[in-house]
């Protein structure tokens, strides 16, 4: 069977952005899951190409296969069909240790080389308004093989420099000095990736293996590669657009609406009679 | 055997001005309510709070004005308020020093806490701001210079690994605190709580603090909880008083037992942006009420909405998100 | 999803000449003998035993000669045998490197290397002859010079608490093991482990080790398992080989399931104090048997005294202490 | 009720042992118990004067009930009535914290410091016989704020200097000096106590708080001092002596025979007819 994609207009900008964090994810994975589309999007990953894939709640349940989508990780819903249930102490040592290949991360501002802020805008000192703070984002990002965010885009959010960096890309601060080195030379043995893709609702973002600079992958439909870049404050690299991103296929849609998420918590309908 | 038995005004009562607390539970889960709401009754003040994460219970003791420090990592009220705003508009102010740690950080502070060991070695968040010694606002406030037993001299400290050249490590504190409130489904009058579903950092928690006081929906014989030891969470002996209060956690949610109240906490998120809004609510739901009046101003129809299905251990009834 | 199902053979086979390798359970209680003595069976060589404490598991190991190095605080066979006469007999000729730490100190290494840390830092057992540095055996021996994954370049270090002042540290490296040999009472067939009873430091074990292999009494549907997650004890992704063999642990007991065989283990005990001994009994239980073969030897009377009443957990037929 | 006395020969040297142990045990207190007599001796206070005291398995078992002796700590008989059943990482975490009030131990050798060896009796390097190793043996020492210790008191076993320090008395080793200093000097924060007995099948021990030296506290019915004091190594202080230590009662003698070891596991019954 074919895939058979939706067409324009039958999906939303919530529903593609699912979609492709969704494709992100392997088989067999270890993935950690905060709340919100994220949890729709691995959920999808389950109940189509990684079915065996294990999600871990950072509250602590482990390899969890909720019916419905849970509100928050916290949420008793994360625990049905879970292969332990436990708390933090276990997801984080559990992540620390190494078993988490892929976590989705969310962020109010990105810079070029992956460093994501959700702690403040504005001067940490004296900000113009404090955020809800890192939560699991550093953490998760440290120990993951890969990363993904999932991010609004705006040019106030695609920043030269993020006004706190409270989750680490691929060009980190050493303290105490402050200087920015790369990511690898001060991870040492705990070094097992970092950020892989950021998706935003203007296209799918990856970043060189070398400089650990962005570049545009994919542009969703509509969108072009000068406009995503007029969207940064820094220098895009569009040399490398892959083409456009993948529509959902139908398949998708339905289990979306259908099966995760029909109460639309995370994701609208786009198509409302 | 004394009993641990004592009432939600009594619990208040053990956790004095300036003292340091942390909770139990998880963001919008498990938070032990009804307590907090008795301590902004009794106008407490100059908490220093020392949470693995934030949520409901953190907004509600800053917008009374009841907290002068905040350690922590997160708060927010999940789907229902996407940041905490009473908390935002105070460190806005200069009115709080808020110390940012990261997730896995405060764990890794409780867990040490909780085995008696003065650190941990962990290799998170290397490379960002939380590390920046600029940002070490205890230290800013003059406050790192030993005279509070509950504020190390250091907010971390980087060491290289000796053992197997590892890397570069942070060594983040111990969390000491004077006591841990919690609130679960079983308590016994012993004190054995048996937290069913995700226990969180609850068992960190009780066994850092100095003082633990649990709230549960029902205390139970304990020799029904000894039955089946390997299925509770916390010993007796690390609990030191116990309270019974049903639905204690409202508005957030308990496994098993009842629903998030996610209108309850949207309405608090909406109308507490302020300080005028937030004097206002807890004007409304909070002064001049105790529990119990608390419980029929919500009404029965709210609460057998919220209430779990007790196959699913969740409500079925409840619209999500709303 | 590829099966994890193996047998004891190729639980065996897993283990290869030189591994290190750990063990589920405490002393006498739920030791993975049937694993052991296959690898017996197999002649395996050169293991190095890294063990919050031993047991019968080592002293059958070690009295066959697989052993070169150990790596605990304790082996005996509690009540049934005062302590490990295979490895006293082995220390004395120099056959076997021996490091000593205390129990603690073991159990914050593998605490520390199951949360992926490098190191833990304890208080406990300053001023005792644990960390004479004279008495650091593999340094001694050489072999802390970085080329061997499993051994840490020291075998402790000092350092003073920068947070609190709380003094004097000893951190101890993480416990790195290749494989972790797992006996218990109930897995699922993706690995999700059901400890009944005490826990011992097993979750601690298997998230440890590289590899984990589980044995169990019984390989259970994980639907029945997933049920109540709360009731689990190690989730199925750390676990990656199920071998189902009911009796595994014997001579050893388990929760729930039989008592330990305290004749057995006296049997064992007072005849392998020489090598010729041990050769000897060897012979008679291990060598030219399977598991099936063994169980046979034993016979019904014995095993149905030694089977667990199910409402006490434990046998109410067995004569303790004989 | 008065307090009835077993007469001489109505008890064995092993149940004196175990009610003087028992007497050690104060009400409420959470004690960290090994296997053997230390068990009885603890469920023996359980049974009369302590009632509530809290029972610590190193195994993981906490605040146990057990109604019959457990063969070890390991034992499935100890969750009898637990509050909690888990792990060592709970049972050694609870130590270091700082519950333990009160530890039993034993020993093969001791010195006049309370220094015990458990490990090898020789020299380390090439023992003429290796022991079981410290087991739990220092680390409960290290953070209880008692410990006893109940041993078979041989001259070559109350000696001059251990062959090798597993557990720590009141004067330590302060490495990589190797010299001796005064316990508390080490261990700093840690410090809670040490201690604070020994019982031997001669006498009672205690030490003077000032230098950490063992003296003699009372003389097991039927020994005299000097006796004793020929029975160790060192010069042992008999200076202090308080009189005869005290005999089992008959409530004492019932409890261990007919109720709690009543298979004479651990404690032989001395008239059998």
């Amino acid at each position: 069977m074919g895939k058979e994609y939706a067409a324009p207009g039958e999906y939303g900008l919530a529903d593609l952005l699912c979609c492709a964090a969704s494709r992100e994810v392997g088989d067999n994975e270890v993935v950690f899951a905060g709340t919100g589309l994220p949890m729709v999007a691995i959920m999808l990953a389950q109940k189509t190409h990684a079915p065996s894939l294990k999600l871990i709640f950072e509250a602590g349940t482990l390899d969890g296969r909720p019916p419905e989508i849970p509100t928050s990780v916290g949420d008793a819903r994360c625990e049905m069909g879970a292969s332990r249930a436990s708390g933090l102490y276990d997801a984080f040592s559990i992540a620390q240790r190494g078993y988490v290949d892929l976590g989705f991360l969310g962020g109010a501002e990105v810079d070029q080389y992956g460093n994501v802020n959700t702690t403040c805008i504005g001067d940490y000192l004296n900000p113009e308004l404090r955020l809800t703070g890192s939560g699991g984002n550093p953490d998760i990002n440290s120990f993951a093989r890969r990363t993904v965010f999932i991010m609004v885009h705006e040019k106030r959010r695609f920043v030269k420099n993020v006004s706190y960096i409270t989750s680490p890309g691929w060009r980190v601060k050493r303290w105490p000095e402050g200087d920015f080195v790369p990511r690898r030379s001060l991870y040492g043995a705990a070094y097992r990736g970092g950020p892989s893709a950021v998706i935003s609702t203007a296209g799918v973002f990856r970043f060189d293996r070398e400089s650990g600079r962005m570049y545009l992958d994919t542009c969703h439909p509509g969108k072009t590669p000068r406009e995503i870049r007029e969207l940064c404050q820094f220098d895009l690299d569009i040399s490398r657009v892959a083409g456009e991103t993948e529509p959902p296929t139908q398949e998708e849609l339905h289990l979306i609406h259908e099966v995760l998420d029909p109460d639309q918590i995370f994701i609208p309908r786009v198509k409302q009679e | 055997m004394s009993s641990k038995r004592i009432t939600l005004q009594q619990a208040a009562e053990i956790i004095t001005d300036g003292a340091s607390l942390t909770f139990s539970g998880f963001t919008i889960w498990r938070r032990p309510m009804a307590i907090v709401f008795e301590l902004i009754r009794q106008r407490r003040r100059g908490l220093h709070l020392i949470e693995v994460n934030g949520g409901p219970q953190t907004e509600f003791l800053v917008g009374a004005g009841c907290v002068d420090i905040w350690e922590s990592c997160w708060v927010g009220h999940e789907l229902y308020g996407k940041y905490g705003a009473n908390l935002s508009r105070r460190v806005g102010n200069g009115e709080i020093i808020v110390e940012d740690y990261s997730h896995a950080e405060m764990m890794f502070r409780f867990a040490a806490g909780a085995a008696g060991a003065p650190f941990a070695a962990t290799q998170t968040s290397l490379g960002t701001d939380i590390h920046n010694p600029a940002y070490d606002m205890l230290g800013r406030a003059g406050l790192r210079d030993g005279n509070n037993s509950r504020i190390p001299r250091h907010k971390y400290r980087f060491v290289d690994d000796p053992f197997y050249g590892a890397g570069q490590q942070v060594l983040v504190p111990a969390a000491k605190v004077d006591v841990a409130v919690m609130c679960v489904q079983q308590v016994g009058e012993e004190g054995t709580v048996r937290v069913s579903g995700q226990y969180y950092s609850d068992p960190e928690a009780a066994r850092t603090a100095d003082i633990t006081i649990v709230m549960a929906e029902e205390i139970v014989p304990e020799e029904y909880l000894r039955r089946e030891a390997d299925r509770n969470t916390i010993p007796s002996f690390e609990v030191d008083y116990v309270v019974e209060c049903p639905f204690g956690a409202h508005p957030t949610g308990m496994f098993g037992r009842y629903d998030v109240d996610g209108a309850f906490l949207k309405d608090f998120y909406g109308r507490t942006r302020t300080q005028e809004g937030f004097d206002d609510f807890a004007k409304e739901w909070i002064h001049g009420l105790d529990h119990l009046g608390y419980l029929e101003k919500l009404g029965w129809p709210r609460m057998l909405k919220l209430k779990a299905n007790t196959a699913l251990n969740y409500s079925a009834r409840e619209k999500k998100g709303e």
